[in-house]
This record gives C-alpha cells, structure tokens and sequence, in this order.
C-alpha cells in the first residue's frame, strides 16, 4: 500500500501535493528544476476562451508573509493551452487539473467543453473565485445562487470531474459549499486568495496597477485551516486545500482540518523545488507523529476519526 | 540552482547603498547582467544583479529600500544567503565585436550590473565607456572602480557631483555604436529613442518567481506580444520591448 | 496648528494614534511604560453587562506574522470597568473610547447606557464583530439588517457619538457599512479580526481551546487597507482605521485608504512602546514625505484630494 | 524595559537543547524565576526562563520546539537579541529561612530556572537538593551544573538515565518543607498534591503581550476568580492555582 496514495473523483494521486493554479504556469519552468512526475497531480493555470494579456504591471506587492497578485489571468487561451501546453504537461505521469475561468457562464461552459475533452486533463477546476478581472471571478463566487447556477451549467458540458474552488471572501463559506455540493460538484478546492491591497506611501497610491489584488501565501493559512475545517463537516464530497501552505507541518495540518489533498501556491516562488521537497518529507514526518496513511488523520481535528471507528 | 553562499562582508560603500560580497559553494562561470533571486526575511526573494564575480566570491551592490535589502545590509560575516539563481539572461558580452565603441550607461541602483559587464567587455578587449547617473554626490559608489575599466563620467540631478543633470545630458550617442544600459525605467524609456547602432537595455520590473512562472514581470513588446522580464530579460534590445 | 490633531465625532485627537480594543488591557500595564496622555486616544476592552472569565486557554496560537486570539471578552462587566478602571483612565489627557460587547440587544443597550454617561468615556465603540464568543458579537457583524437594527436601538441610549466596529468576515463590507451608516452611526472602526484556526500536528487538534480564534497582526494588514479604501468612498462618516499597523508607514497607508485616525492592536505586544513610539515618528515621516497635516493626505489613494481642492 | 542583549555564545547542551549566553547592556540584579521575553522571526515574543546571571551575562536555557526557539539556536556571537524584561515575580529566594530543607524539582524545560534560584538559595547558606527529570539519557543537561550546588538526582522515563520514572518517583516529600518546581503542567499538578508544607509552582501558559495586558495566560484560582501566569506569576504558591 502507498502511505500517500489518495483516490479523488477522476484523479489517482500518488501522493497529496500538487501545485496550485497559477502557481506554476504549465509546469515547463518548474520540469527545469525537477522531474514533475514526482507530483501528485498539478493545478494548470487559468484558461479563459480567448488569450488574455491580464492586467498591468506592477502586478506583485508583498506584506507581512503574505503576497498580493493581481495577474489577471494572463493565459493563452484555451485552444492555446491545448494545443501549445498540454503536449507538454502530458509527458509527465501525474495528473493534470484545469483550471476554468471565464467572464459569462457561456465562457466558462466553452472552455470546459473543450478542455475536458481532452485526455491530459483528469479533472476541471472551476475557478470563481479570482479576485482580479473586472467581470467573471469573484461575482459567481460570492453569491451562492449563482455558483450553484454555474456549477450546474458546467457539470453539464463536462467530460471529467468538476471540482468547484471557493473564494474565501465570503460571509459563509459553508452556504457556498453546500451550494456548489448541491448544484452537483464532485470536489471542492479551497481557498482561493483574500482581496487586499497595499498603498505606495511615496505616491499615496496603490502599489498594484488593478489597484487590488489576491492575498495568498502563510498570512492566510489560518483562514484556510478554519474554513476547510468547517466546510469538511458538512459537505460529502472531497476538498484539496490551499492557502499558505509553505511546509510538511502545513500539510498535515490542512489534512487534519478536513482535506484529502493539498495544493500548494505561492510557496512555489519562494522555492521553486517546494513541491518536491515535501513528497520526500512526509513519510519521515508521518513517521515521526505515528501515522500510517495520509488519510487516517484526515479531519481528525473535528473527531472524522471517530466517525470512521 | 538554489544555494547558500556565505557572507565575506558589507560595506557601505555610498549613503543608502551597500556592498555584499559572498563566497559561493564553488567557482562558477557567470555572464554578466545576470541576477541571483536572493531570500532574506520577507516572503518573496528579492532580485538583485551581480556587480561582481571573482573566482568564488560574488559581489551584489544594493540600495536600502525597504524590509529585504535592509536585512541584506544587516547581515554579518559568517552569516548564509540563500540564492536562486543565477537567473534571467544578460548583456550579449561575447557576441560584441571588440572593435566597437561601448558605452554603458546606468542609473542608480542599474549601476552595479555594469561594472561586471565592462570589467567583462574590458577582458575582451573592447574599449568601453561609462556615464553613471546618480541623485546626488552622497548617493555615487564605485566611480573609482569603474575608472580602472575605462573613462568615466559621473552625472548628478544635483550637481553636486560630476555633470550636473541626467545621464542622456552627458551622452554624446555618435561617437558610440552600442549602448548598455540599466537603470530606472523613464531613463531607459528616454534611451530607446538614442540613435545608436545597438541598444541593450536592463529593465527591473517587479518580480514573483523571477524564473517565468508567475507572469508578474511581463512586458509588452511592439508585435503586440509580451515577453517576461526575469526569463526572457532582463536584458532586451531597446526596439523590442515597450517601457 | 497642530498637524497631527484630528477632529473627530466626540473626539478632539491630539494626534491619530491610538491603542485598539482589547491590546491595551485598561491601561494600567502600559503607563508603566510611559505616559498614556501621549496617545491620541485610548479604545478599553470590550465590556459586557456582567462579569466575564471569558474562553478557556490556551487562547493565543501564532502564524505567519498573525496572532490568533480567542480571549473571549473576558471583563469585569461594566460596572465593574467603570468603578474600578475608568477612574484610573480619568487622569491622562487623552481621549477614552468604550468598547461595547453583549449577547442580546438588550445587554448591548445596558452596557451602553451605563457607560456613555460616564464622562471619562468621550466615545463608545460597539463591538459587533468579535468572533470568540458563542452568542452575540460576529451575528450582529455579517447580517446588515442586525448590525442596523443594533446600531439603531444602542444610538438611541447612547449619551456619546457611536462609532460601529466592522467584521472583516463579510461578502460586501461596504453593504456592512452603509447598513450602519444609515442607522445613525456616528463613525466606523474597521477592521476586527478574520475567523482563523491553527491545528496542532502533534495531537491533531486546533491549538485554540476556543478552537477557532480571531486572526491579528500584519497579516491581515492588506486586507483592512482594501477594506478601508472601499468604504471610505461610500460613506461620509469617519473610519478609524486597524488591522496589523507595525509602522509609521503602515499608519500612512490607512490615511491614505481613507481613514481618519489609526488604531493599533497586536502591536502592542510585540512592543509596549509602540504607540508613543509611531507618535514620535510620524511627524519627522511626513516632513520627508512632504505632508504638511495627517489630514492632508486622507483618501488620496482613491483621489479623495481631488474631491477636497 | 526594552534591549538589545548581545549574544555572547551560543552551546548544545542535550539533544535540542541549546545554551545561550548573552551579554546585557548593563549589570542588573535579577531574581530568580523572571523571564525574559524574547524577540526572534515570529511576530509575538517568546518567553524564556532567566537560567542564571552573572555580572552583565545572562544565560538561556531552551528546548528547540518551533521557530521561535530555532532561531535562537541559531544565533551567533555577536547577533542581538530583542529582549523585553526581566517580567513577572520569580521564587521566593529572599523569603526563604535559611534553615529550611528545599527541593528544586524541575521537568524538560522547566529545569533551567531552577538552576539560578539553586544557585541564589546556596548563596544565602540555604541547603538544597534538586531532582531533575527528562525523557531520555540524550535530552539531560545541566547535571553537572546542579551537582556543584547540591545533591542532585537525574530521572528519565525510559530509565536510560538516573532513575527510571517522573521526579515524582525520587521525591521523598518528607525530607523537606520547601518545594521549588517547574516544569509540564501534569507534572506541577501532581506535585500540587504532595504532603509538604511550602509548595511553589512556576508555570509556563502560552503568552501574548507578557506584560499582563492580553489575558491569554490567565490561570483559574480556588476562590473562583484568575492569576495572569506572565504578571502574577509565573511563580505561585501551589494552592493558589487551579491547573
Ligand atoms: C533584475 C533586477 C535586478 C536588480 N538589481 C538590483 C541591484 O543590483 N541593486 C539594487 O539595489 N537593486 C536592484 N534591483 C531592485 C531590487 O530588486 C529592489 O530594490 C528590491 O527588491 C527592494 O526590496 P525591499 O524589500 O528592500 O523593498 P520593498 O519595497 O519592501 O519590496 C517590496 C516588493 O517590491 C519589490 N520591489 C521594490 N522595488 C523594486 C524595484 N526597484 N525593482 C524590482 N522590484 C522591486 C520587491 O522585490 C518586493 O517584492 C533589481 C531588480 C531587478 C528586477
Ligand atoms: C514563563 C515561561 C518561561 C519559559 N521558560 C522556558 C525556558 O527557560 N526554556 C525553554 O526551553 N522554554 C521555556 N518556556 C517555553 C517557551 O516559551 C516555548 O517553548 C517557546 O515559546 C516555543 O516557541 P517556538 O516558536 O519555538 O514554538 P512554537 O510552537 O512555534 O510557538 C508558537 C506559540 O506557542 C507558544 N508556545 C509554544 N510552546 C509553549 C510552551 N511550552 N510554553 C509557553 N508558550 C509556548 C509560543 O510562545 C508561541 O507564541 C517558557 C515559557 C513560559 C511561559
Ligand atoms: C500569482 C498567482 C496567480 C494565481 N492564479 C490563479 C489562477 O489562475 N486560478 C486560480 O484558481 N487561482 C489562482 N491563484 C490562487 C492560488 O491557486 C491559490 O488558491 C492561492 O494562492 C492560495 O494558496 P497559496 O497561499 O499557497 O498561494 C493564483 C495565486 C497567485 C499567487
Ligand atoms: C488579544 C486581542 C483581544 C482583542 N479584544 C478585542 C475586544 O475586546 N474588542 C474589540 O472590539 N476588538 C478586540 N480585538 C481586535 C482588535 O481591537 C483589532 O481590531 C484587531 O486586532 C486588528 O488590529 P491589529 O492587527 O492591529 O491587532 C482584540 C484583538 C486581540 C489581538
Ligand atoms: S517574476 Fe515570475 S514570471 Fe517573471
Ligand atoms: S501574556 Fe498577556 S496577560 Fe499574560
């Protein structure tokens, strides 16, 4: 048996760690630093209907452990990804998640279409929550009627699993969940960034040309934790959370408050061999505080280890 | 690609601007106009360019600007760097004909990845010049270094050092074929209209992962394309970027 | 003139600086420190109708450059805070803002009656967003109808201008704001802390034995100054601005987001000084930064020096 | 209140268990059983017993438990230390007839301000024992330390080292009217329980501010109402303190 092994609808993960979207481009940077079918499946960047440039520059800004990101989606577009990414991304013995965004529920459902059609991709990523583009993003993930909506309308076009990522930025991450699990998602991944900003005090204005942007990195694990701990009771299907992850203690802790995987983000710009760093660290570490498979700890926090017993 | 190199020492060499030079693990051959993505205390690594490689030590040369490159200067002998890098690629030193007239031209903190780029163009042969732009007299470092390679001319906004105004007012572009340059982004903007043969320019456009991943340094280019200031830059001919 | 003077809703400011609730205790500990009547103001610990122990410990867990909390309004009620705290208060010159916390509307009206007459207390700041405790606090906080309702009823039975404290956990805190602007809100304080958790990997449990706490500190820095940018533009009652300030620059980027006095929190346990210490530093950062008064610069980030000339 | 203390050297003295001698700016009289809290990478300080003092040197005892204690493991001579104290009320030394029998018993990382208040206690002609308990043989230190100050017995649980058991197992509570302890908190509790007739317990709770302004530390007492561990205690009599 592999101690690490986790099955999730669509997705056999040798182990739990993946790259976040946008997080690793389409992996051809990070396969110069590593063999990527170490991983356990990696989260593709953003692909919308058509290339998108995304926003201006400065796009980056920092703060207290934390990194602001307004991108905007910057990809190639779909056809693009296909067609230019995916040969690539499809060498590797891992498997590949895309991440779907769009501006109407017509883009997102096109992108899915096409996308999910194709065999290097195991599961969609349905992606409202990004903080960064004027329409689409965040507005179908902060209203529970209109992701359950969306959830529907792309479950419907789509040859592989879907699994729905929540933004944090709401006033009930469970009502969102419970929305989405009803609308027919087969997974949920969680959390998106927070919405922030930093100001310039020698111009007095804001440092990112979108104004804001979306906070991620270790200054919003403890968000993540929380929600993931409280969606994890109430919702049936599997989560793969995200949100500061930096080291081996983060992914356990994620997996303890509920997740049955875990992506990690912006660590990746910190150390480009994260990913692979923490594989090789979890057997010691499970070693170390006594656990046998990955997933017996999973949401031990909240007693699942009794409800498993 | 990621290493700890050591601190042999800091020195302030001007008011605000340091120099660090550090021993990497080995004797490493790099090209000029090439950073090190360096972490310090904050989460993000910091781009700073190497102004110097001899044998095993490498010298960056900074300006105190917030958390990162005042930790940079607070560090000690003895004390480890974690570097990524070298990274991005540099100016086309070995791709210059030794009998043309260089001139290297920076601004600020865009000085230092030109004293090993002309120490570099020196070693070939090629018999370069440089105009160093700088706010004022307490802010210019490494004039004197700079003048061991070749003639060199400081300029100040103030005047209170070398030739009072901006670099392009000391630039005299027809007795130059090729222009190197780094430094703050309207100086560069203001050289791409220089009529010279060749023109390289340095750009430092804020960065994530300074390795192509995160699309945070992107520039556009005139095909209405974009390229990536860490990995496809940071050095681009003047024509093909838009600043 | 003095150009760190601030006017505000029942609150002549000798400067903008002042410690948040609950960081500061009633003072007592800090004046062994140095002399409170440097502050702008002081905002006490939240008081409630009877005495309370408040959470059991531990209730302080850490993260990347975030404190968690979950002290749970632990107080001596309010007539206790009012016998044998504010008369201690009552000797420095500077200006004492009440913090209000209850169950039940009807404990938010006592406490407020009974406090506002007090004239050591020049302010009361109604306390609608503590997530620590079971009943009462973050409910107000996420429901505009609630948090107006509220507003509305502790107005009515305050001797002293209301200042309204913002949860940060919320989908729209502008739809918060003007919910309470329109109440009658004197002015806003923004932002209290987001819901975190941390779990211990040794024992798979949170480490809060609240097991969820409220996240502090630089960490959510980026998140108040977004927060503060976006309501600062919609209503015309002053905000006073929180959320991880460190920094004499971090005070200048709230005024520049919009707020028109700076409150700081966490800070205060990292350094015991800091306020005097950002007092004595703010005037020699605007001389470099050419700010003539604190006020000059207010909303700039969003043009709101447009607006004034 | 607030220092720099300077790091004179830095020494393992057990498996994760590091000394750290620094220097302060100024001699200082320090009773023992205060703390000093200390400013690392974190953002919240760490509270760290006062092991000993001697002239302008200040000695730290610790267990490497997160980052906090990693990075003062990690410091080297010469660094600085952020140092907010000494805080709280230690041991009774003052208090303490010198005819009376103590025992200083003390568990991990609540041995080492133990080791000062022994030496404070033998100073002052008072005769005392110590009983020191680990987990393992590699995890001891300061046996040697102790020794010189007093009979002193050794206990792990695994028995690799001195007395197999808890101190618990070596106490002979009626050799003595004077108990000194810190250590775990089932440790102190079961200690709460021994027949003797002076018992004082310091405790280590999780802390904010250290000052007595944040309420995380609070400790529930017997007549219903609560200590702050960081500015009532750490020290308190056995009785006063519901664990
Ligand atoms: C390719 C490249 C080479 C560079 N070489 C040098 C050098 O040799 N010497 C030198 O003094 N500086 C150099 N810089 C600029 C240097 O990276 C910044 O001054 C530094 O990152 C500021 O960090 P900080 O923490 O002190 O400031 P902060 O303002 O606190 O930094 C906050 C964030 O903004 C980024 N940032 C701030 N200013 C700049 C800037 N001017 N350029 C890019 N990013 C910035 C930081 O990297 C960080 O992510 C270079 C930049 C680039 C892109
Ligand atoms: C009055 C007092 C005196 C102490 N003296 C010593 C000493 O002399 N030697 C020694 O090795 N340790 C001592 N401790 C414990 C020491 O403070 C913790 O081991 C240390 O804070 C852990 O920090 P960290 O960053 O390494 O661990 P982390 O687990 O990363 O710390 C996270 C947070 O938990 C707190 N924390 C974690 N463990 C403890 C603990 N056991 N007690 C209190 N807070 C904790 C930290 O302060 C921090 O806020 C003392 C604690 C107190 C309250
Ligand atoms: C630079 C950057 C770009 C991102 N792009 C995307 C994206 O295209 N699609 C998406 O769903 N999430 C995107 N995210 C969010 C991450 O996938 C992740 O949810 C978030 O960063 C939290 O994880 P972390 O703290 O580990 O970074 C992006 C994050 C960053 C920092
Ligand atoms: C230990 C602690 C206790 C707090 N208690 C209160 C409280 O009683 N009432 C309240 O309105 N806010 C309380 N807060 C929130 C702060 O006033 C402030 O809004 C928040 O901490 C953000 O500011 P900071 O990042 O500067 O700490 C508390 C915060 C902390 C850390
Ligand atoms: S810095 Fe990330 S792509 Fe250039
Ligand atoms: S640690 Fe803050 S009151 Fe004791």
């Amino acid at each position: 048996m592999n101690r690490l092994a986790v099955t999730l609808p669509g997705l056999n993960l040798k182990n739990p760690i993946m790259p976040a979207s946008g997080c690793f481009g389409f992996g051809e940077e990070f396969a110069k630093f590593y063999d990527l079918s170490v991983l356990g499946g990696i989260m593709i960047k953003a692909a919308t209907g058509e290339e998108r440039y995304g926003n201006p520059t400065p796009r980056v800004a920092e703060s207290g452990m934390g990194m602001l990101n307004a991108i905007g989606l910057q990809n190639p577009g779909v056809e693009g990804i296909i067609e230019t990414k995916l040969p690539f991304l499809g060498q590797f013995d891992t498997e590949i998640i895309a991440n779907v965004a769009g501006s109407t529920p017509e883009e997102y459902e096109a992108v899915t279409r096409l996308i999910s059609q194709n065999p290097v991709i195991k599961a969609i990523e349905l992606n409202i929550s990004c903080p960064n583009v004027k329409s689409g993003g965040l507005q179908f993930g902060t209203d529970p009627k209109m992701a359950a909506e969306l959830t529907r309308r792309v479950k419907a076009v789509s040859d592989k699993p879907v699994y729905v990522k929540l933004s944090p930025n709401v006033t009930s991450i469970v009502e969102m969940a419970q929305a989405v699990e009803q609308a027919g998602a087969d997974g949920l991944t969680m959390i998106n960034t927070l919405v922030g900003m930093r100001i310039d005090v020698r111009t007095g204005q804001p440092i990112l040309a979108n104004r804001i942007g979306g906070l991620s990195g270790p200054a919003i694990k403890p968000v993540a934790i929380r929600m993931i701990h409280d969606v994890a009771q109430v919702v049936e299907i599997p989560i793969i959370g995200m949100g500061g992850v930096m080291e081996v203690d983060d992914v356990l802790e994620m997996i303890y408050a509920g997740a049955s995987a875990v992506a990690v983000g912006t660590a990746n710009f910190v150390n480009p061999f994260i990913c692979q760093e923490l594989i090789a660290a979890l057997p010691k570490r499970m070693d170390e505080l006594g656990i046998e498979h990955i997933l017996d700890i999973r949401g031990n926090a909240y007693g699942a280890a009794l409800h498993r017993a | 690609m990621i290493e700890l190199l050591t601190v042999v020492s800091t020195k302030k060499v001007a008011v605000n601007a340091t120099a660090l030079i550090c021993r990497m693990p080995e004797v490493k051959k790099i090209e000029p106009g090439r950073f090190m993505h360096l972490r310090v205390g904050p989460l993000l690594r910091r781009p700073i360019s190497i102004a110097n490689v001899e044998g095993d030590l490498i010298t960056f040369l900074f300006k105190e600007i917030g958390q990162g490159t005042k930790e940079l200067a607070s560090l000690r002998p003895g004390d480890f760097v974690d570097a990524l890098g070298p990274l991005g690629n540099g100016f086309p030193v070995n791709l210059i004909d030794p009998t043309s007239r260089v001139v290297l031209v920076g601004g600020g903190i865009g000085v230092p990845p030109l004293y090993y780029t002309m120490r570099k163009l020196v070693e070939r042969g090629v018999t370069c010049e440089a105009i160093l732009g700088f706010d004022t007299a307490d802010s210019v470092f490494y004039e004197e270094e700079f003048k061991k390679l070749g003639p060199t001319t400081i300029t100040t906004v103030d005047g209170t050092a070398g030739i009072q105004g901006f670099v392009t007012t000391a630039l005299t572009p027809e007795r130059f074929d090729t222009l190197l340059a780094c430094g703050p982004e309207p100086m560069l903007r203001s050289l791409q209209t220089v009529p010279i043969q060749d023109c390289f320019l340095s750009i430092e456009n804020r960065m994530g992962c300074g390795i192509g991943a995160c699309f945070a340094c992107v520039c556009k280019t005139p095909d209405g394309n974009y390229v990536k200031t860490c990995s496809d830059g940071p050095v681009f001919r003047a024509e093909a970027v838009i600043l």
